[in-house]
């Protein structure tokens, strides 16, 4: 497309342009608005923080007719919080490595896994597949509580609860993964598969050679989508785990009470930027495409 | 370069996983199964133990065991959830902690799970058990759907709770220690008509639970759990809610508005002052006959004290809260033993928590004539199980004293009372009427009720 | 070249990932070591029962338990001072002598005027005597006669009375002595100077074997040492000629306070107590060493003084508690209100109620406590 | 034929990590609380039929809750399908400014979930920034997570949250589009809107579909925020089945949970059904 656009590019293209970028922008502003929000508000002394979280609390216990108001601008701006994460409590530091214990092995087992799965849900031909897959797609729509009690009694006789294994497994064999890529190996054409079967590739080298390079930008999209779904993740933890040391940092993130708001600020900060990296890391590929498809 | 980057990435990576996670393995408290005899009990903190002490010994050879979840509330509830819905969990299960801890949010919920067993038989077959010395009408409140699924230890009556001088200070003058509906009322106004300019509030609200309690003091049960019907919606409750908001609430002060951290409205803010000034609020709520609150606060000398029964709104009747509720559960492996001490526990004379004050009045009959008589300095404080180092205070005297025969009793349930203070609170801060309100609680309680 | 920037970004992110994981990394890894480093530091001591042990030591002075003092009667003018302060005299002993000039004078006038007027009174005598023989006198000048008489003789007689009281206010040889045996003390005269009558010139303390030891103690002190309780006294006796039993001139001896007063200028208690020592071991103005160690009555829980914190008019102890925290267990302290009952230098006994049976307090801290604070023990 | 057998065994094999793991974990789970709708407790319990469905229908909560989160899906899922897709054809290019625009999509969902009710809290509260906003205008304030707004503010939350989840997979998805088909058809100088409908929207059916079905996942997802942000009994607009559930569980009813659960299954494999005959009816033209 962009080459097109280059091509012929006149004043129509430039106005179009100037629309999105205002448009993005717009939309940009909304969504970054919270993590601003947050940023601004790490910074801020502990005191000066848990006072917003009071005013919410008691606006919503109708104890106040003051009215809410954000607050960006600290009245002491200082990194008491993050120096507090960093050096005082290091059981924040902790909670931040028990997130990457539990999502890291997630996200490259479920990587593994789906890939495999869905190639031959996709490309390979074999009795009961679409019924299989329909399991897949019903399952993964059940809400967590539902198979959470024979899960539970489950992982008891496997002997996995309270270990991390117990969050891990159920989520490296999730079947999103799955589902994902097996869309998008349906739109790879046939034609190269067919290719690749007269030149007499086996079945792992078509998928190691042809489907596998293809669907890159789909896998890194599946990293980053699996990374934030288990960075986020807090229910299963929360059952699974009785070790409250073991729990990952989304527990804490996801309740959190007037005294340990600026901390949890703080956190928050530290708590966003692995996912936002990987994101930058892998984001290239999202767009990158399939260059080479014309070739043969 | 890059590779020795990737290598060094993946090296630092590797430590931190090993040692994180082997950091962790050393503190796995892993609960494993022991076929040793035993019941469990779930205890919230082992501050409140004192009050099992005695009862956890062996019955016949099962050994009664507590776990203790140091006062971590939110914990205790989902691990009793969990482990109830999936066939664990303690074998015996106490609905409160104290007074202001209701470990069971909704108690006839539970009875409705299928979770407990019928203890029926076991009162059947108990010889000791005699009907005639428990309090039949609290007694009833464990049952459920025909099935006995509870048995109350003890039962609660709210009641105001202040001190002589203070009431003659403001001259206030209360007949009797029994308030019908309008005396109250009068008061309040009363109250703000000759305090209007001072601020001041007449009841402390402990928790925000007067409304809560008046609505279960009053004459309509407004929300009956086998027949899944609610009567928040009636002319009953909206007159109720309307008189709150218009006569009581005004003259009442949370005791979140007495914490400094809650930002205040001006007007809540010059009572709060008033209240600094003046030391205390010139009347204590003490809810749940949870008489001796009053140690936490200003009012030391409790030796005027006076304590006024709850009026019920409707007619003069009395309405008793069952607390401390003692049920089995199905996977209980020794029921009989499960059975005896609970029995034990609720004839026990041990009816208070060491030094903290008691959280009701005895179910068991015999044990409510004692602390009586204990009250009335005719036995020891130990024979009541209360710290001989603690004088019984003025409160649990007149408390004691007044505590009428309860024509009928009213099941606390936190999931309702939070609808209610919900709705109640947007009423009252006037972005919606009462009608609207009761509306609202009733649909809220209905959708509850049908789930 | 597209490329390249590509790859360009990719590292600058994995840079900033690394850096990001290296540093949480080795903070984690300090994590312990830094708190640790930042943990106040405390010694932790066990609450025992005992006794208070509160031994008062302090010196007083010794003065004689009654003392006379010595007015002059009129007004004197000292001629000569025989005595010195604290010289021990006994009755009789001269003192001093007055200058008896202007006296002798006025007694002298006294005298003549007496003897004048009873020459006066001779001369009417003799005149009436004339007068009987002639017969002329009638009855009225009689009586008038022996009216006159009488008034002259009472007039006579109160003369003579005058001289006797001014003689009795000078010793006749103008010599004054004191009355008791005992010691003087403070004189107050000088030679030379006149004293008016009732003005105080000295004291004699008796010396009737019974002296009052004075001392002072300080307000917290004093609370363990009342009216009745019992001390041991002892003097460094100075005076070679005093010797006791013992031939030490170490005096030691029994007594026991009499009267205990608060004295606000000074904010301390002024005590007194009696003793009663050997014959002429000691004698007032005597530094005494007082020595009242008593034991208190049995408390129950005693912990050093450092132990206690004052905090807003609370006096409160820190007990040291475990809990597992994020790293294993941790010790943090937990804030416990106490009274103070009683306390000597070193301990005090508190009441409290603590959970537990005996636990373990802070007796030191290198940082400020606050409840629930982390602690590192030494 | 031998050659469709091999096919089929290499299916398997491939298949068998994800099927084992997938059995173990997910399915034998389903399987068994199916079983144990059909009982009246955990444990010991006995058969007792469809009773539990039964009472599931007379019970009012449930069918407030199952209407409710039909509408919610009807209203919201393809809202957010149209966004996310606008977004996507947006972002999909490499213009200098497009990638920093990209990474900000990202944003709402590694925001950790307290600041965001935080912040929504105070936007919409009773006396919050809009109330505050429109009383300038003189507009009375009503509280509107508390009132039917909530229904909307649901429904803005869950777009701000998970468009940009939608987005990265469109993003995928036309990225796998091969670029020779834009050429072809710009030879053939076809506008940039056919190339669109002839082009972009078929190819991106399979990506649509899982898109479909991954937002009523995450329908079902955002009940976490209007869990935190309006409590266990919220404004009857926005009682979902996962309210339902959520209440059923912590009154421990678990049969009613997995009732209710296996009567929306149903519905999902309903949904699921049709939406495949769509996909594969669009797919492969």
């Amino acid at each position: 497309m962009e080459r097109r656009e280059g091509m012929k590019s006149s004043k129509k293209n430039k106005l179009k342009n100037l629309l999105k970028f205002t448009f993005l922008l717009a939309v940009t502003i909304m969504l970054l608005f919270p993590v601003f929000y947050m940023i601004t508000n790490s910074f801020m002394s502990k005191q000066e923080a848990a006072n917003t979280y009071n005013l919410i609390s008691s606006a919503s216990e109708g104890n106040t007719n003051k009215m809410l108001s954000f607050k960006f601008i600290p009245d002491m701006v200082t990194a008491t919080q993050y120096y507090s994460v960093f050096f005082k409590e290091p059981k924040y530091l902790l909670m931040f490595w028990n997130s990457i214990i539990i999502t890291l092995p997630i996200v490259l087992g479920q990587i593994v896994v789906a890939t495999l799965a869905a190639f031959a849900f996709s490309k390979l031909r074999f009795p009961f597949r679409d019924k299989i897959f329909f399991i897949y797609i019903i399952v993964m729509m059940m809400p967590f509580q539902v198979t959470l009690v024979p899960n539970y009694i489950m992982l008891k006789e496997l002997g996995l609860l309270g270990k991390y294994s117990a969050i891990i497994l159920p989520g490296i064999f999730s079947t999103f993964g799955v589902f994902l890529l097996r869309q998008f190996m349906k739109s790879i054409p046939e034609e190269y598969m067919e290719a690749g079967k007269i030149d007499g590739a086996g079945y792992f080298q078509l998928f190691y050679k042809i489907v596998l390079p293809q669907c890159k930008g789909a896998m890194a999209s599946l990293a980053i989508l699996v990374f934030i779904d288990n960075w986020n993740m807090v229910e299963q933890p929360l059952i699974f785990l009785k070790d409250e040391s073991m729990y990952p940092l989304s527990i804490f993130l996801s309740r959190i009470n007037s005294e340990e708001l600026g901390l949890a600020f703080a956190c928050g900060v530290i708590y966003m930027l692995p996912t936002l990296l990987i994101y930058l890391y892998g984001e290239n590929y999202l767009v990158e495409g399939i260059q080479l498809s014309g070739i043969k | 370069m890059k590779y020795k980057y990737k290598s060094l990435f993946i090296f630092l990576l590797l430590i931190s996983l090993i040692s994180i996670s082997s950091c962790n393995a050393n503190k796995k408290v892993e609960k494993s199964e022991t076929n040793r005899k035993e019941i469990t009990i779930y205890i919230l903190c082992s501050k409140v133990a004192s009050r099992y002490s005695f009862a956890l010994g062996s019955y016949d050879g099962v050994q009664v065991n507590p776990v203790y979840f140091d006062d971590n509330l939110e914990k205790l509830q989902n691990r009793l959830n969990l482990e109830l819905m999936v066939g664990e969990g303690p074998d015996v299960v106490c609905t409160t902690d104290d007074r202001t801890t209701d470990i069971v949010k909704s108690v006839y919920k539970l009875a409705s799970s299928n979770t407990l067993i019928d203890l029926n038989p076991f009162m059947n077959a108990d010889k000791k058990y005699k009907e005639a010395d428990y309090n039949k009408i609290i007694m009833n409140s464990g049952i459920y759907n025909a099935k006995r699924f509870f048995i109350p230890r003890l039962y609660a009556v709210p009641a105001l709770i202040t001190t002589k001088e203070k009431l003659d200070v403001n001259d206030i003058n209360i007949s009797g220690n029994r308030w019908s509906w309008e005396d109250f009322l009068n008061t309040c106004k009363n109250f703000m008509i000759t305090r209007k300019d001072k601020r001041q509030a007449l009841i402390f609200d402990y928790e925000g639970k007067l409304l809560i309690d008046l609505i279960a003091n009053s004459k309509t049960q407004f929300i009956d759990y086998s027949s899944k019907v609610t009567k928040f919606n009636t002319r009953d409750f909206i007159s109720l809610l309307k008189d709150y908001k218009d006569y009581i609430y005004p003259v009442t002060m949370t005791d979140t508005e007495s914490n400094e951290n809650a930002l205040l409205a001006d007007d809540n803010l010059a009572v709060m002052r008033n209240i600094q000034e003046t030391g205390d609020p010139l009347t204590y709520m003490a809810l749940d006959g949870y008489l001796g609150m009053m140690d936490g606060n200003a009012n030391q000398d409790q030796k005027n004290s006076e304590a006024y029964i709850l009026p019920s709104y409707g007619n003069g009747d009395i309405y008793g809260l069952p607390r401390e509720m003692f049920g089995i559960t199905s996977r209980c492996k020794y029921k009989q033993a499960a059975y005896d001490f609970i029995q034990n526990l609720v004839k026990s004379t041990n009816i208070n928590i060491g030094h903290s004050p008691i959280a009701g009045v005895a179910v068991y009959k015999p044990l409510f004539n004692l602390s009586l008589e204990a009250a009335a300095g005719k036995v020891p404080l130990t024979d009541i199980g209360m710290h001989p180092n603690r004088a019984l205070n003025g409160n649990e005297k007149i408390f004691f004293g007044i505590v009428p025969e309860v024509s009928d009793f009213r099941m606390n349930d936190e999931t309702v009372n939070e609808m209610i203070t919900s709705s109640v609170d947007k009423y009252i801060k006037g972005s919606i009427t009462a009608e609207q309100a009761a509306n609202e609680i009733d649909r809220k309680a209905k959708l509850f009720l049908n789930e | 070249m597209e490329l390249n920037k590509e790859e360009n970004r990719k590292n600058i992110i994995k840079n900033i990932g690394l850096i990001f994981i290296g540093l949480l990394l080795f903070l984690t890894y300090f994590s312990k070591t830094i708190s640790n480093f930042m943990l106040p530091q405390i010694d932790k001591c066990t609450p025992a029962s005992g006794v208070l042990v509160s031994d008062i030591e302090t010196q007083g002075v010794i003065v004689a338990s009654n003392v006379k003092k010595l007015y002059a009667t009129t007004q004197w003018k000292i001629k000569e001072v025989k005595v010195k302060e604290n010289q021990a005299v006994t009755a009789g002993v001269e003192l001093f002598s007055i200058d008896m000039t202007d006296a002798n004078i006025q007694i002298k006038a006294l005298e003549n005027d007496i003897s004048f007027s009873q020459i006066e009174i001779e001369k009417y005598q003799n005149l009436f005597g004339s007068l009987e023989t002639d017969a002329t006198a009638t009855a009225q000048s009689k009586r008038d006669y022996e009216l006159n008489l009488l008034e002259k003789q009472k007039d006579l007689a109160l003369k003579k009375q005058q001289l006797e009281a001014y003689k009795a206010k000078f010793p006749s040889d103008g010599i004054i002595r004191s009355a008791y045996n005992g010691n003087i003390k403070n004189i107050k005269f000088e030679e030379g100077a006149t004293y008016m009558e009732g003005q105080p010139l000295c004291e004699i303390s008796i010396a009737d074997g019974k002296f009052i030891a004075t001392f002072q103690l300080n307000a917290i002190k004093a609370t363990s040492l009342n009216i009745g309780d019992g001390g041991t006294f002892n003097v460094e006796n100075n005076d070679p000629t005093a010797t006791t039993a013992g031939g030490s001139n170490q005096i030691i001896f029994q007594g026991s306070v009499t009267s205990k007063i608060y004295a606000t200028a000074t904010s301390t208690y002024n005590y007194e107590a009696l003793i009663t020592p050997q014959a002429n071991t000691v004698k007032d103005g005597d530094v005494v060493n007082v020595n009242a160690s008593k034991p208190s009555v049995q408390y129950s829980v005693l912990v050093p003084k450092g132990a206690i914190t004052h905090l807003g008019g609370e006096d409160c102890v820190y007990v040291i508690k475990e809990r597992s925290g994020a790293l294993g267990s941790e010790n943090y302290v937990e804030q416990v209100k106490v009274t103070i009952k009683a306390s000597d230098d070193f301990r005090s006994a508190i009441d409290v109620q603590f959970d537990d049976f005996s636990p373990d307090i802070v007796a030191y801290s290198t940082k400020p406590l606050v409840d629930g604070m982390q602690v590192r023990l030494r | 034929m031998k050659l469709k057998h091999k096919e089929a065994i290499a299916g398997y094999i491939f298949a068998l990590p994800s099927l084992a793991g997938f059995s173990l974990f997910f399915l034998f789970p389903a399987a068994i609380s199916l079983y144990y709708s059909f009982t009246d407790g955990i444990g010991k319990s006995k058969f007792v039929g469809l009773k539990n469905f039964i009472s599931l229908f007379k019970s009012e909560s449930f069918l407030l809750a199952f209407k409710n989160t039909i509408l919610f899906n009807l209203v919201s899922v393809p809202l957010i399908m149209l966004i996310s897709l606008l977004l996507a054809m947006l972002l999909n290019n490499k213009a200098k400014s497009v990638p920093y625009f990209r990474m900000m999509f990202i944003v709402p969902m590694v925001i950790p979930v307290a600041s965001v009710i935080l912040v929504w809290n105070i936007i919409f509260n009773q006396f919050g920034v809009l109330n505050h906003f429109l009383t300038l205008f003189n507009i009375k304030p009503t509280d509107f997570l508390n009132t039917g707004w909530s229904f909307p503010i649901l429904v803005m939350l869950f777009i701000w949250k998970n468009c940009g989840y939608n987005m990265i997979i469109f993003l995928a998805g036309l990225s796998n589009i091969p670029k020779d088909y834009y050429e072809a058809a710009d030879i053939d100088g076809a506008s940039s809107f056919t190339c669109f409908t002839k082009i972009t929207l078929p190819l991106l059916t399979p990506t649509m579909f899982f898109i479909t079905i991954m937002s009523m996942v995450n329908s079902f997802k955002v009940f976490r925020e209007a869990y935190l942000l309006e409590g266990s009994y919220p404004d009857f607009s926005i009682y979902m089945l996962q309210h339902f559930m959520n209440n059923n569980f912590t009154n421990l009813s678990y049969q009613r949970l997995t009732t209710s659960a296996f009567v929306m299954a149903i519905i999902i494999f309903i949904l699921v059904l049709g939406l495949s005959k769509v996909e594969s009816k669009y797919g492969s033209s």
